[in-house]
């Protein structure tokens, strides 16, 4: 059976590692924060200028004064930094964040990824999107493996406005993780219950598909 | 010396139409509440505003839109704002859209004295076009440009009548890099006080970058998404 | 996540001959006086310094320069120091001598991810020699590239164990930059403190730029021109 | 009679104006702090990251974390505020100190200054003074009109390497007062008992002098 957002997040969980500094974009990669393993401690950054930020306030702690890059009421945990936003960007830009998790529209087989503008729709913006995909170590893409359509979003190259190139690592969806290689996307493992078969289907670029690809665990 | 200033209408007195004013702030978070709502007033128009965000409907810079005192938006995220997007549509209004982290530094290095630097956001996307590729250690980069204004206008927790400012939580976004970018900048605060009354060590902008400061009021502190847990 | 050793020994103990290495401190304001007692132990060489001043003959990097430790310095100015200047006329030492903001700059930028920008310090003078010139606005610029290092060692007053650090009076100076800037950087402190302890709000240097810290001991302090008024 | 280094400082004083934002070098110009008006507020930077430098401490006041870029004890007045080298020569780059006062070993006609190397001599480095005359708005000159040799210090063109270009505004000596413009050295006040010849005899650049030339009065 396919993932739900959850599952997604939980999966995602399983790439942190003691003393990561992780950003997270918004939506999916959101969740992420409640899997965190008990024995390991993960410090989350926000762009707009936190190192350590903690869960969502009870409605008594709740200040206005501190917000995260959702613009949704956030806490600190101890031993939090603050600073400006050319600060926060100074330490993606230089590389210093070891995990960014995002969500994507789509991802090409060579890691370009596309997940700003729409043409057509009104356009928001790309935020620090293009920041964080053009100096992120370690990006992981958190995202259905199909739009609302049904059409596959691991293309052979992407359609949409491009964010960044050849930067995301991996890609986690309802249906299966896969690694970007040089060959293409690389099935890594897959949803419980979801047929190979189904994910070839669903993926429009190169698949790599291993002869035992193993069930994800959560 | 004197920066001191008695209210909002007085610190923004010598702005005119047409003038180009970064405002501090992200999202509604840490947002010059007194002085937007004496832009307002003043009615100035054909202003080029350079904020991350361009506020709600009703609040924030959503109140100079909805006057329709905007030429220009130049920000890295916008639209949570209907009024925002009829404009839009309908041309009435430019928009600009920046990286963040460009749009942050920037303004930076405006600050910096710094005209132009080089940055890999954006590379290969559509925010490339026309600007200077450059390779560094086998990787490209673009070339940006400082970001200036006439004007800033930010909002502090705290300032003395020497102007140093000092903010609070997440309030520092863009403000304090634009504090130090304005031509002339103008800091409205939650508490004025006495010289000496802020830890030199824990002032976030040195006094040198503001001209004008005063006390604001009544602030609303909007939240945009109150969200809370349980226990 | 565990930042804390226990001493300076540890701190640097895989540093290695032949390293670049940037040392915080501005004369011997904020100087990392137990690390640099630890390289002096370890009998390391072939060191390059990067470091605003080189210390005395007997203090700060001095000590390091007397045990011939030290194949080049990077600096603003030097030569409080005779054995310096001995090396230097022997030809024993390196010195590559950039303008002091230009130094602090460039380190900035390593910590900035920007490998390049421009500045008009030293237009027209012998530090352009052979670097691109180009204009802005009808000035003259020099474009400078990012200076980066393996370690960097700097002195605190507080840190807590997350390696959050915290600064007195003028003792920032080149550390904060340099601390944000090396590809290890090694913090020691007066004072080590537990998490919450500093003020988010206060924060100099954020604790992801930090990888080793430790609680010094037996600082000296040494004041260079020690200065003082009758009354 | 020519004037001393505590003249010289004296005159400069003069120039202050209330509220500015000055940089003192090392030497005569750090002597100018003593000089300023009771009548008005002037604030110090320190490029080791001070502005509002106080006074030298007392015995009871030394603080061995807090020095001037000369390295010597100092104090803070009340309001002051601290930063890091690099936000230290933001300000200075970014043009927002109004007067920097530096000595010099020459100045040339058309403003060029050399202050920093003596070729033959150890090089002790540039410090912050290329950083400072690169974009300093108005930069004083303080020195002695001739070297000690007797040779003149303003000169048709620097013959020792410059430290910056076409910078320095105005040049206040123990002999006179002069303003660099585009015709040469304007002589704009002499020192009491100077003669307008002895002047004219120790500049050797292009000396503008005008019919009537006041004295320094300090």
């Amino acid at each position: 059976m396919a993932l739900d957002k959850y599952g997604i997040a939980k999966r995602i969980a399983q790439e942190l590692q003691d003393g990561m500094y992780v950003n997270l974009g918004i939506g999916i990669p959101t969740l992420v924060a409640n899997y965190v393993p008990q024995s390991i401690t993960v410090i989350f950054q926000s762009e707009n200028g936190i190192l350590g930020m903690g869960p969502y306030p009870t409605e008594a702690e709740v200040d206005a004064d501190l917000i995260n890059a959702g613009k949704e009421t956030v806490t600190l945990i101890k031993g939090a930094a603050l600073f400006d936003s050319a600060e926060s960007f100074a330490m993606i830009r230089a590389g210093k964040i070891d995990l960014t998790v995002l969500g994507a529209m789509e991802v090409s087989e060579n890691g370009d990824i596309a997940n700003w503008k729409i043409p057509g729709k009104m356009v928001k913006g790309m935020g620090g999107a293009m920041d964080l995909v053009a100096s992120a170590k370690n990006i992981i893409v958190a995202m259905m493996h199909t739009n609302p359509k049904g059409e596959s979003k691991l293309l052979p190259v992407c359609t949409l406005p491009i964010t960044g190139l050849c930067c995301v690592k991996k890609i986690i969806t309802d249906l299966a993780v896969l690694e970007i290689t040089a060959d293409g996307f690389l099935l890594k493992e897959k949803a419980p219950g979801v047929s190979v078969d189904e994910i070839k289907s669903k993926t429009l670029g190169k698949l790599i598909c291993p002869p035992n690809v193993p069930d994800i665990q959560i | 010396m004197n920066k001191v200033v008695s209210n909002a209408q007085e610190a923004i007195n010598n702005i005119q139409s047409g003038a180009t004013i970064m405002l501090g702030g992200f999202g509604l978070n840490g947002i010059p509440e007194n002085c937007i709502a004496a832009l307002v007033e003043k009615g100035i128009t054909n202003l080029t505003c350079i904020s991350n965000n361009a506020g709600v409907d009703d609040f924030g810079l959503g109140l100079l839109l909805q006057k329709k005192q905007i030429k220009k938006m130049i920000s890295s995220y916008v639209g949570e704002n209907a009024e925002f997007e009829r404009q839009l549509l309908q041309g009435e209004l430019e928009v600009d859209l920046i990286p963040q982290g460009t749009l942050a530094t920037r303004i930076q290095m405006a600050a910096m004295g710094i005209p132009a630097f080089y940055t890999p956001a954006g590379y290969g996307t559509e925010v490339a076009v026309g600007k200077e590729v450059r390779n560094f250690n086998g990787k490209p980069y673009l070339m940006e440009l400082a970001l200036h204004a006439d004007f800033a206008i930010v909002k502090a927790w705290k300032g003395d009548t020497m102007g140093n400012l000092a903010f609070r939580k997440t309030t520092r976004n863009f403000s304090t890099s634009m504090a130090k970018a304005g031509n002339i900048t103008i800091a409205e605060v939650e508490e004025l006080v006495q010289p000496g009354d802020i830890n030199p060590d824990d002032v976030h902008v040195a006094g040198i970058y503001v001209h004008r400061i005063f006390q604001g009021s009544h602030y609303e502190k909007r939240i945009e998404k109150r969200t809370v847990r349980m226990i």
